[in-house]
């Protein structure tokens, strides 16, 4: 790849995402993002889940693993131990993220594991049709909830900072250019990235279209004012009831867990030519096991 | 003959494991083969426990059928273990206790553990008192003893050292002056220990792992398997690997699937409640035709079912669990050289199938310790199966196939950061290419085909059985019963009472073809398993039939059989 | 005798699925027995979808083996299902569009759908329009017809009314004027539809829960199930019940036992990938003893598999999945009628056996929507199995033993808020009274007796099988195949090959005292399923033996057997 | 239960626990806050998970369900919609709660079921002998982490006020006065509380003692400042490097989920004798499934 990359190379299947989906949006940026940051196409492993977003592995042009339900992040976790020089990024939906894969994501933040994570959050279960998802808006009627949701909606900023977050932004497919920066930063972000993405879906969610978001959302990063250093902030933010944000809500520098890890090899394990070359341990060995 | 079975038993605590641990490797410094036995409470303390080592001249692999010296530290001890002792056997008591009575022709000596133990500093030693008593009664060298222990506390002061040293002299000073008369006349032989090691299955299932080139390794606590954890995140650093405790077993066995389809030898170890945990993820690796070695360590179920304790109740579970089809490959080692081996073997089959592979152990396998020679780590060898060489992969390019329709079943592996290409892989149904929503019945049913044809080819790699003696009744078994069947085999046959034993080695694919010719030549078949339902037994009827003349030898109250348990429920003394 | 297949097909997002649920209730209303099927992409718009309908006077339980009238509102289903037409069936295309051709004697007739659609005031109406045609030419009422089209449309505006039905007449006045040469004589029977309903298998699950006393439905939304939860949403509250979607299938399962440990009837629905995540928690319901209903509607596995397609390959993981050993009964109904009885069945065996009770269903039985005669909802028994009712509580008091060792297996049941006794409930191993942390042995070896002994009551309240028809062939099956199979059946006996049909009704406990004497009067055994492996097979295998003449007619490519498929497969035309 | 109910009405088997352990006082302000409430044992329900912590219901003599590890709350949910008058409380330990069952509490917390949950919370797994759990500290050697954590510990309080917790409270084994007086207070409150409980275990955690946490601990509830009405306090108080609280932090009134159902049965289901009786029904489905 002498040449400079674009979108195109990172382009594969036509994606069959509803027309006016904001999936579209989210692959574009992710095509963008990574051609920006002149990753080889080869270099880089997107991991998805199951659902209308997990289908964005068959559309970007690198190597995908289309996961189970809810366990992007383990597997995603375990690529890129297995091979630091690779680009892992997980994408999910918010069934996906926050639902049935929650407690994976607290974890992976907790890890600080060097994965970009980008939510594609509709708020509803597009692919089963759209049921209750744990972002549908408390109130709304969902084919699982005829009669209007009974409970508050999980809120992944607020969860994220809770957890530990060192990178946590908001983006909206409604503004491609401003998505495609953050998603860029968070590839950038040598630790544990979530990027919580607005996608409306026009099918199933008829009431929080983009007209919808546009009117709704604060830019932060227009927002000369914001520290996204400031932890502090980033909760109050995170925290208003009235105000619901995109952009670069906070960053922290941290060590990732590849270089935490204790005697982590240093070059990728996927390199290795396996073989029994154990004098480093067989001394070990013989010690604890000779009676 | 040499063949001793000494048990030390009283509360979690008292310092009885540390005991059981320190005697076995004093009899094999000896040169004695070792096999111990633990019994604990699902109590962390105050929980009575006991520590049982059988040391003999030859080579055991079971608890033995009776016991020969039994130091109680307290009374519970003496009423649970005592009845075990054999006729002339010891039971010693702490003095000052209510005297204990003795079944069967054994002997109760009181011994003042705990005074001498006071005079040296503390009741704490009393346990090491106890181990010089025992080294004078069962002629097993003072020296031996006295090193074995001050090694046990390199780590502590000069003043531990010689005052658990001096424990070990008081004990057998006692022994010398009060209980001589009692004092067994074989002593364990002196013959050299060298190249010899004493360890636990899960130790062994540990350095299979890392001789297989293992490098991460994920896994959630649970008992029995937790010693793997700790071991791998002891060791695994020094080759430039990590071991990650995650946040639940799901998590555990997606890391492993990670790692592997990244093309890194992994591996996770759990019991039943993980390995149920595992079910659904284990059909990714499945569908996604990626590695995964999954080591299940069995403990007694359903649920929490009982922790401390031995089963061999997940078995079809191993087999038949998670929904969809896909090849699967469940290996069974029944001996400490096997678990070594067999957990080496994994990693080779997980990449030559590109399917999980779970290595099926028991609590009283991975937990048991016995003497071994030094296991052939650098013997190993290493197959990761057909893989594409990056030349292959800038050449290929588009026209690659990452799930090709071959006849093996098996396509040729390439791993992202490979050059030139790009796959899919996924838990959807896809086609040759890994593409997904591919609607096409033809392609369907082909790529089903394709994987379940895949492990057709297994016995070209892993033995399905093995089989030993002669005769028209058939003992048939896996895992840790083997030690004690082969026991009981061999005592058969000198009575004249001749047994085919065969070990299975590999549940599946389940070995019909080994399996049917020796059912049809046996008069009789006897299943020997740990479960109540005969979950082996269905495999083998529902595979080859005879139903008529199979049978089943079965417990399932939490303990390991005993060579006797099989000598009689083999061939019923008619 | 009138029996015909009309088949509509497009694109997700063209009205296909609406035009084919209208075609089918305007022939049930007609007095038509109707039998449907849906083909639809895992895509959620613009995704190829077709829905077909067949119409007899006879009941009919099965896809029709040939097509007689396809509407292809595009051309992808004119290839696709044009050649399943008839010699002499109708490919009724969107003038226009590139003319089709047609297979094997069918004719092509291009119809101005859209054209048509436009005068009315737009192109969505086309599926309407092509009712109308089809109205005509398969001799279905015109107001029945157009009253079906206004009824769907009832909540809509008096504008749209009248577009729909208006688009129905000029469906059917094009049909007249130019098409009527093609019309069938033989017309739909205008016998009185009064008292029955159309309606799917997940329906039919969904009342017999309701009619059972089901209060409580948890569960996570899946393809093919995501339909019983919404069900429960909008109707359990209406009877003082709750529907709540939790956060995955663990959770699910979990509110079901704890509902269940509290004396409240409730189940859960889910696919392939949610019973796999189940795999720990049912373990939990069988050591505990708790009442829990499950459904598991399967689909293609493993993994995500192919969430829109059909297949019957869970089966040996609902019987043999969680590790340990504990009693559970696997239903498997084969019809909407059973769908019906055997879910309320259901929660009277979990609360008898105290166990887990999994009502194993198919896509294709879940989905298809047919015909029956209003279900018998107020002739359901509710059954609550053995109670301590609150008298006897404070009688017993202490006394009480929740997991009392009877005769049975079975023990009197209490739950919270009963006054005067207290116990606890347990995944660990526990005696008699619940307590835990008992290390006996025997006791043990007692409880897991017991817990096993209770299931082997279970045909005194569950049919095991269901036989038809004599002859030395037998096929056994279970679920949706059922129905191609009594089709097909039928046909070989009208052409002098007589072959006897078993149904399995609860495959585990497996019903051996029926099975067995079948499969040793056959001269043949054709086990029928929708797996790769025969898992069904395995269990007769298994079970009853019979390997020699045990053979397997399976299909796994996503689409459920057409009666044809069973006759070419049962009885191959020699 | 005419005479008054003290802690001894709600004592069952002798417990197990090692000396010293701090589960004691867990089951004991369990006990006394029972009797305070004057909640006769048969209308108690206690779930538990696998654990040391676990087996409190084993010497808890109310009802109990020791459930599977980390499932305690969808269980409990169950039992609380299937009788809403009993008083349904969850126990769990840290590594039930916050590792492998974590998803579980922050759906409860969003569904405020009203279940109590006291979380005893060591920093170990002690039931499997000492190995790292999600509140260990970054850094603190143990069987399975030998050459020190490096992970960051979860901070539960953090993720409940993220989550939306209605009744948030700290206690600890160290003053059993103080923990008694939060375990009282969450019964009573109607919707989800969660009471974190610092409980030492002295056989696998020598660092953490309880004279090492009374240095650290600071106690909200004498701070006559603190109020616990304030969600922005309840955060910077939660969210402190420095300080670690005991005491009420926040408490919310909203309506708990048997509240917020739809036509949800006022008794409870359990008292229902079941029979066909439909007709509230089978008008709604004779028009669904009449052609
Ligand atoms: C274990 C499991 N449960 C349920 C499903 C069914 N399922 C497929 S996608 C999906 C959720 C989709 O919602 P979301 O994650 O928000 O993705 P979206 O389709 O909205 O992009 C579900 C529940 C599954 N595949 N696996
Ligand atoms: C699915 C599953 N995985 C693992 C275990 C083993 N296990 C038993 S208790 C426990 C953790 C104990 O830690 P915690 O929850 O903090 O309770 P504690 O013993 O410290 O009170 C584990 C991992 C299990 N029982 N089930
Ligand atoms: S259903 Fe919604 S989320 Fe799914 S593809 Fe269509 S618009 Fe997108
Ligand atoms: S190990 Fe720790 S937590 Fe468990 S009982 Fe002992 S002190 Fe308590
Ligand atoms: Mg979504
Ligand atoms: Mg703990």
């Amino acid at each position: 790849m002498a040449t400079v990359l674009t979108h195109k190379d990172f382009a594969a299947e036509r994606a069959t995402w509803c027309p006016g989906c904001g999936d579209f949006a989210v692959l574009r940026a992710l095509q963008e993002a990574c051609a920006r940051r002149g990753l080889a196409p080869h270099r880089i492993v997107l991991v998805s889940g199951i659902g209308c977003s997990g289908k964005i592995t068959s559309y970007m042009g690198t190597y995908g693993f289309h996961t189970h339900h809810g366990r992007t992040l383990p597997v995603a976790t375990g690529i890129k131990l297995a091979n630091r020089d690779l680009t892992v990024i997980a994408a999910a939906g918010d069934g996906d993220a926050y639902g049935i894969g929650l407690n994976h994501l607290i974890h992976a933040v907790r890890r600080d594991v060097d994965v970009t994570y980008v939510v594609m959050d509709n708020g509803v279960y597009g692919n089963t049709k759209g049921q209750t998802s744990p972002t549908t808006a408390a109130g709304a009627t969902t084919p699982s909830s005829p009669l209007g949701a009974v409970d508050e909606p999980v809120h992944p900023l607020r969860l994220a900072l809770a957890a530990g977050a060192t990178y946590l932004a908001q983006g909206s497919s409604g503004d491609p250019a401003q998505l495609t920066r953050l998603v860029e930063q968070g590839i950038a972000h040598r630790g544990f990235a979530l990027i919580n993405v607005i996608s409306p879906c026009p099918t199933y969610d008829r009431g929080r279209t983009y007209a919808w978001w546009r009117e709704r959302l604060t830019n932060i990063d227009q927002n000369a004012g914001h520290d996204a250093g400031d932890p502090r902030r980033a909760w109050e933010i995170a925290a208003s009831r009235d105000t619901e944000v995109v952009g670069l809500l906070y960053r922290a520098p941290r060590r990732a867990l590849d270089e935490r890890l204790p005697g982590f090899a240093a070059s990728p394990l996927a390199g290795e030519t396996l073989g029994p070359d154990l004098d480093r341990v067989r001394r070990i060995l013989d010690e604890e096991y000779a009676p | 003959m040499l063949d001793v079975a000494w048990l030390i038993g009283g509360k979690t605590g008292e310092g009885v494991d540390s005991a059981g641990e320190i005697f076995a490797r004093a009899a094999a410094r000896a040169g004695a083969n070792v096999h111990t036995f633990r019994l604990f409470a699902p109590i962390i303390k105050g929980g009575p426990t006991s520590y049982e080592v059988r040391a003999a001249d030859a080579p055991v692999h079971a608890r033995a059928d009776g016991l020969d010296c039994v130091i109680a530290l307290d009374d519970e001890t003496a009423v649970r273990h005592g009845p075990a002792l054999r006729p002339g056997g010891l039971l010693l008591t702490d003095a000052g206790r209510p005297a204990a009575t003795a079944a069967n022709g054994a002997v109760v000596c009181p011994v003042p553990f705990t005074a001498l133990a006071r005079d040296l500093g503390g009741p704490i030693v009393k346990n090491i008192v106890a181990l010089g008593v025992s080294a004078r009664l069962l002629g097993l060298d003072a020296a031996v003893m006295r090193e074995t222990v001050r090694r046990r506390f390199d780590d502590k002061s000069a003043r531990v050292q010689e005052q658990n040293t001096a424990a070990v002299d008081a004990g057998w000073r006692h022994a010398e002056t009060h209980l001589a008369g009692h004092a067994r006349a074989a002593g364990v032989p002196r013959t050299a220990a060298a190249g010899r090691w004493l360890l636990s299955g899960n130790d062994a299932i540990a350095l299979g792992a890392l001789a297989a080139g293992c490098r991460l390794y994920a896994s959630y606590p649970i008992t029995p398997a937790s010693d793997i954890l700790e071991w791998m995140a002891a060791h695994l650093p020094a080759v430039g690997g990590a071991a990650i405790q995650t946040e639940d077993e799901i998590a555990a066995l997606g890391l492993v699937i990670g790692a592997g389809y990244a093309g890194v030898r992994a591996m996770t170890a759990t019991s039943g409640p993980g390995l149920s945990l595992m079910t659904e993820t284990m059909g990714l690796a499945g569908m996604a035709e990626i590695p995964a070695v999954i080591v299940a360590a069995q403990r007694p179920g359903p649920s929490a079912g009982m922790p401390t304790k031995h089963e061999q109740s997940d078995l079809l579970h191993m087999v038949y669990a998670s929904h969809g089809e896909f090849p699967r490959i469940v290996l069974t080692p029944g001996t400490l050289e096997e678990c070594f081996a067999d957990t080496a073997l994994a990693f080779n089959l997980a990449e030559r199938f590109q399917c999980p592979v779970i290595v099926a152990a028991d609590q009283d396998l991975v937990l048991a310790r016995s003497t071994a020679s030094r296991l052939p780590l650098d013997a190993v060898r290493i197959d990761r199966g057909e893989r594409l060489t990056d030349a292959e992969a800038v050449r290929r390019g588009d026209t690659y196939e990452r799930y090709a329709l071959t006849a093996s079943g098996v396509s040729p592996r390439a791993v992202p950061g490979q050059a030139g290409i790009r796959f899919l892989s996924s838990g959807d149904a896809h086609d040759y290419r890994g593409v997904i929503d591919v609607e096409d019945p033809e392609v369907r049913r082909a790529m089903v085909d394709k994987r379940l044809r895949k492990t057709r080819d297994v016995w070209r790699y892993a033995a399905g059985t093995a089989a030993e003696g002669e005769g028209d009744v058939l003992v048939i078994s896996l895992g840790s019963p083997c030690g004690p069947i082969r026991e009981a085999a061999a005592r058969l046959r000198r009575n004249g009472r001749p047994v085919r034993f065969l070990q299975i080695r590999c549940l599946w694919p389940f070995p019909s073809h080994e399996i049917g010719p020796e059912v049809a030549r046996a008069r009789r078949v006897v299943v020997v398993e740990h479960n109540a339902t005969g979950q082996v037994a269905s495999l083998v009827r529902g595979h080859v039939g005879g139903h008529e003349k199979v049978t089943g030898l079965r417990r399932y109250d939490g303990l390991p059989f005993r060579p006797a348990d099989i000598e009689a429920g083999v061939w019923p003394p008619s």
